[in-house]
């Protein structure tokens, strides 16, 4: 076990700021009551305080912790990221965290290559801010320049755009997939080295397949649908491959995920089973520019 | 929150149920705390842990053979609550003897195991194995049988309905189990729930636990069809509290100890329970929204001798 | 709102049930809607009133004789619904048939007669007291049997929680009503109400309505006990929505026509009862709420080919 | 039957003004999207719009209606009332109104004694307010001179206070309960005539008396725990005298209510169903100064 040596706080935290930081992507910076720690892949599950508390919390990757400060990147996709969506500084939520097992650390001498499709922004993020070097390579997709947070990615992100409207012009964007990028950087680099990927189950696919033709390491940040985010109601399985157990086993997604190597993943069973999958629906392949 | 005048009761004592004597009695609710070791690294902003003024963890139940639980989604979040299909995931009573409890006792967590199976006779056999595993422990205080988990096909519904059917496994538990609490947790989903307490009462149980899940389903608007792939679920949550209550006060008035469970939010729907003479409580999708749930509870219900006029606790 | 693919029904077209064709599919609920006369002054801000669209007020139930009600309060708001224990307080037949059956008549109600009696004749003697008083009424559509209020000593639970009994009424009921829907309305509060619905659907009924509300209690905090001087009330709103889902479904699968009642707060409620397969549904606590509830709810489900993609419709 | 013919809307109405009065005394005016009549004495049921509505409504009376604008008088005393105070200007609520039989109107020969305790205000002033002459009496009654809205009131009103402090220099008030202070103006009018009266249970139980005693009409505003308004739940019954049934029989508080004449109240009942018996304790006499 790996399991991360910090403190899992369930706390109030006040909103410092939130806003867009492009079309569709929002920031919420939180000030909590008390500093945490965190490893890049950890989420938290976020809550409205009080009487109006939904059932169940939202899990969020975590971004950036700076003492009592932890930021996320999220998007609208229903009632409780709506609620997030209003939200004012001052305004308090609830909220537990850090969860989960995070990304593997950096390897002495292999080369990283992230790759972050949307929202699978922030883990990737994390994972470049606090470990990246040089060698590393960060890829960011995003369906258009408009959905491009390019100030937050600054000079160190390759970015694919599907659509290259909203492209700036001080920026240069490769057309097409997210992983076609990532192939081609991946092509590149100095490997066999390690994948971490996180996005859509389409983009987690690729990544993996990719991985596995060019004999990289891989890990995925996994999404599936939570109850409690910290192991134990059993509500968040996803399917992995176990000696022990035959043919897969039940993995709880929040508390031995959400990053899971590759290999462990029973996609044909993952696939079908997250609802997740169809919502961004695989998108075919653009000629690039 | 201001106490009303009735509570006098500090509920981080210790109280006395059967052969044993608990810590307290706010406790977490089988499913909703796993098997009580998952919140060990978990704090409040001021350092209070779940364990703190905690009664009891009821495990997650456990079965003969381990079960991986019904497919995904096994879990959906309602207005009102939730409805689970989670199907009895767990590790088997095996495992469950040979690294949980030993764990569960290393960590000095109070514990109620939760058994479920699909005959009489198992119910006596895993008794068995756990007084023989547990004979040593002393945060072990007592066995909560599952005889009316919804979500299960071959045990289902008909089993704990049944009034012969609960005596006869709370009596192949209790040959076991002489020095540990006995409970049998009862399913709602009955007409007259006093009766199947009475035949657990009357079969050897220190008590019983209600309620369980209620039956429920949920529709998914997009295709028409219910979200579970079982259709039906397990509703749990605030919106079960008032069909908790009056089935608590059923067994209450059939004159059988009772353990307080079903949607409790906060220490006012705890003392809800309390006031119809519910022995303990338990906590169990509030525990899952955060894992402080129970143990603030507890705490908000320590009387400091502050109470309060008749007329202003219905409403904070 | 935007309706999902699969809705294509009009629920304010005229749809056949039994003998008799009904205006509309979305009505209000026994209890709810009084007699369906307390609304004539009504209108929301675009003139809107309360009878349009509407396929059937189902009266306030009637007894044999007058009743009072039971003692105050007797009405209790939950934060996921209410709690009632009126003690179907009604006018007694008598005065129905001579005042209230004319008045709904000459004011174009479309009118379902809820009927609750003691023992399986006394349904026989209304049925056949309404068909005589009735004979010329073309608004008066059908006769809903309450076989399930939870709130009457007399009758109470056990009275409809038996198939024999719920059969032995229909079958009184029916042969006084050769031309006019039946309906026998269900309480949950059994374990399995699929057999309530075959035994009323092989007695003769045309179909059941389900659910009635849920046995519930509420406890003041500020005394201790229960808020009502029964204990016990009838749960209904919101936070019965699953459990009525899931005994629709029930229902449906014992192949029995049924009309969903419970926990109805918008129009995507009332898609999740038709989306079982059920023929109409009920509005009651949100009736109470707003006398435009059911009006509203039925212009919102009228398709106007405006469909939209599957996965959007679960959420606003 | 005198039934009002008023058209019951049921519709949005949206936050012009709130705030208090006096010291827990708080003003609501609504602008409803269409215009509405009403009687002295009907009510309304408020609600939260949307998502966040309560299951039912609260009833309050009426204070006064100009064309698309209503207004309320309330007091904070639990979930419902407390959610009212925390609106600002544009917020939305749902208005079922107005509903419940009136106050009688004017009799062209005997005077009119209006008493009103607290948040029994608003249906007698909105009385005085239509109907009042020369002759008439309104009296007011608050815990002390802090409790009293002296601008709303105007100099119509004689004032009655349990305790004289914080009564304005510039103001004159009773010392003792509104109802001894309405025998002392009622000892003074030229009666016989009609006594109107919304309160307290004690509040109303006096007047009633006094009415009795001096063999003036009277006419009282009742409470009850609501749940539709509308007269369809039977969920608000007060016991009332009726020839044809023996001893009494329920009467719907918000339908054939809330104005009820006192002499059809059976007291002995409601007094003890009415939990809004014990919300304001029976208070004992002052020495009058
Ligand atoms: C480990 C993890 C990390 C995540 N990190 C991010 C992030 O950094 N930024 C971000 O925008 N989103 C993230 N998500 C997805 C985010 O949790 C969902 O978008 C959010 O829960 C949707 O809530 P809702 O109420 O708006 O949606 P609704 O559809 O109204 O929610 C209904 C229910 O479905 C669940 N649900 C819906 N979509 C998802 C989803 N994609 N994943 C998990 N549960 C879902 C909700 O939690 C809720 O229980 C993450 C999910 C997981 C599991
Ligand atoms: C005809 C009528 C006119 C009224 N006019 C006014 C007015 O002008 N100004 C004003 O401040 N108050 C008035 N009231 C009382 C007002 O309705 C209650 O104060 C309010 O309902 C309390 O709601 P709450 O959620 O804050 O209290 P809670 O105690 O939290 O409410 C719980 C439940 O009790 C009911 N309830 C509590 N107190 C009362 C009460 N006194 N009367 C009726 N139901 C109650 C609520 O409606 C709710 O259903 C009137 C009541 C009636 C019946
Ligand atoms: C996700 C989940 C899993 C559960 N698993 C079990 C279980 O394994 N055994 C059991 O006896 N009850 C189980 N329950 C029922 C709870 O212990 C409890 O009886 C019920 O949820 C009502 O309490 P609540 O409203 O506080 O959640 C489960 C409930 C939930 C929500
Ligand atoms: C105040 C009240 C009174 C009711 N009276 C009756 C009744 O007289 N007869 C009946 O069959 N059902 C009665 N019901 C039950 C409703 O008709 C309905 O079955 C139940 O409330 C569930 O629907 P809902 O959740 O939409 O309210 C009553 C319900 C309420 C809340
Ligand atoms: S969300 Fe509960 S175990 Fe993962
Ligand atoms: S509140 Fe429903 S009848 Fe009066």
């Amino acid at each position: 076990m790996n399991e991360p040596a910090t403190i899992t706080r369930s706390c109030r935290g006040s909103v410092l700021d939130n806003g867009p930081v492009s079309r569709g992507l929002l920031r919420l910076d939180l000030r909590l009551e008390v500093p945490v720690n965190f490893l890049p892949g950890q989420f938290a599950m976020l809550n409205r305080s009080g009487g109006r508390a939904f059932v169940f919390g939202r899990p969020f990757s975590i971004l950036a912790v700076d003492g009592d400060t932890v930021s996320f990147l999220y998007r609208v996709v229903g009632r409780g990221t709506a609620v997030l969506a209003e939200l004012e500084p001052g305004d308090e939520l609830t909220f537990l965290g850090p969860l989960g097992r995070p990304f593997p650390g950096p390897d002495v001498v292999r080369p990283a290559l992230l790759v972050g499709g949307g929202v699978g922004l922030p883990p990737v993020a994390a994972w470049l801010a606090r470990w990246g070097r040089d060698g590393d390579v960060a890829c960011f997709g995003g369906r258009d320049g408009h959905d491009v947070p390019w100030d937050l990615l600054g000079s160190d992100w390759a970015v694919s755009v599907d659509e290259t409207e909203g492209v700036p012009a001080d920026h240069t964007a490769w057309h097409g997939l997210v992983t076609e990028l990532a192939a081609d950087r991946l092509a590149h680099a100095e490997g066999p080295g390690t994948v971490l990927a996180c996005g859509p189950v389409p983009l987690l696919r690729a990544a993996a397949d990719l991985a596995a033709r060019e004999d990289w390491d891989c890990w995925l940040s996994l999404e599936e649908h939570m109850g409690c985010g910290y192991g134990v109601c059993k509500g968040c399985v996803v399917p992995v491959r176990d000696p022990a157990v035959s043919p897969w086993r039940n993995a709880t997604c929040c508390s031995e995920g959400p990053v899971f190597p590759a290999a462990d993943i029973v996609w044909e069973v993952y696939g079908a089973q997250a609802s997740l999958a169809v919502t961004e629906p695989e998108r075919p392949p653009k000629e690039k520019p | 929150m201001n106490l009303p005048a009735w509570w006098t009761i500090d509920p981080c004592a210790p109280f006395r149920l059967g052969p044993r004597e608990f810590p307290g009695r706010i406790w977490t609710a089988s499913g909703c705390f796993g098997y009580g070791l998952s919140a060990h690294d978990v704090a409040g902003a001021d350092g209070r842990t779940p364990y703190d003024g905690l009664g009891a963890v009821v495990t997650k139940t456990v079965t003969p053979s381990p079960r991986p639980g019904n497919p995904m989604p096994r879990l959906v979040e309602l207005p009102t609550g939730a409805l689970n299909s989670i199907g009895l995931e767990n590790v088997g009573i095996d495992a469950f003897l040979a690294e949980t409890l030993p764990a569960l006792e290393q960590g000095g967590v109070p514990t109620v195991v939760s058994l479920a199976a699909t005959r009489p006779q198992e119910f006596g056999t895993m008794a068995a194995a756990l007084q023989d595993a547990g004979a040593g422990c002393c945060h072990w205080h007592g066995v909560e049988l599952n005889l009316s988990c919804p979500n299960v096909a071959e045990g289902g519904h008909d089993f704990g309905r049944d009034p012969d059917t609960v005596a006869a496994c709370v009596a192949a538990a209790r040959v076991h189990l002489p020095d540990r609490a006995l409970l049998a947790k009862l399913t709602p989903n009955v007409a007259e729930i006093g009766i199947l307490a009475r035949a657990a009462a009357d079969a050897g149980a220190d008590a019983v636990s209600a309620i369980n899940t209620v039956v429920g389903l949920e529709v998914d608007l997009a295709t028409g069809r219910p979200v579970l792939p079982r259709r039906f679920g397990g509703y749990s949550g605030p919106g079960i509290l008032p069909i908790a209550l009056a089935k608590v006060d059923e067994i209450v008035s059939a004159g059988v100890p009772v353990v307080g469970v079903g949607g409790i939010a906060d220490a006012r729907d705890a003392l809800r329970f309390f006031a119809l003479g519910a022995v303990a409580v338990q906590v169990g999708t509030s525990q899952m929204r955060d894992p402080l749930a129970a143990a603030d509870l507890a705490a908000g219900l320590v009387p400091d001798g502050q109470t309060q006029e008749p007329g202003q606790t219905q409403d904070p």
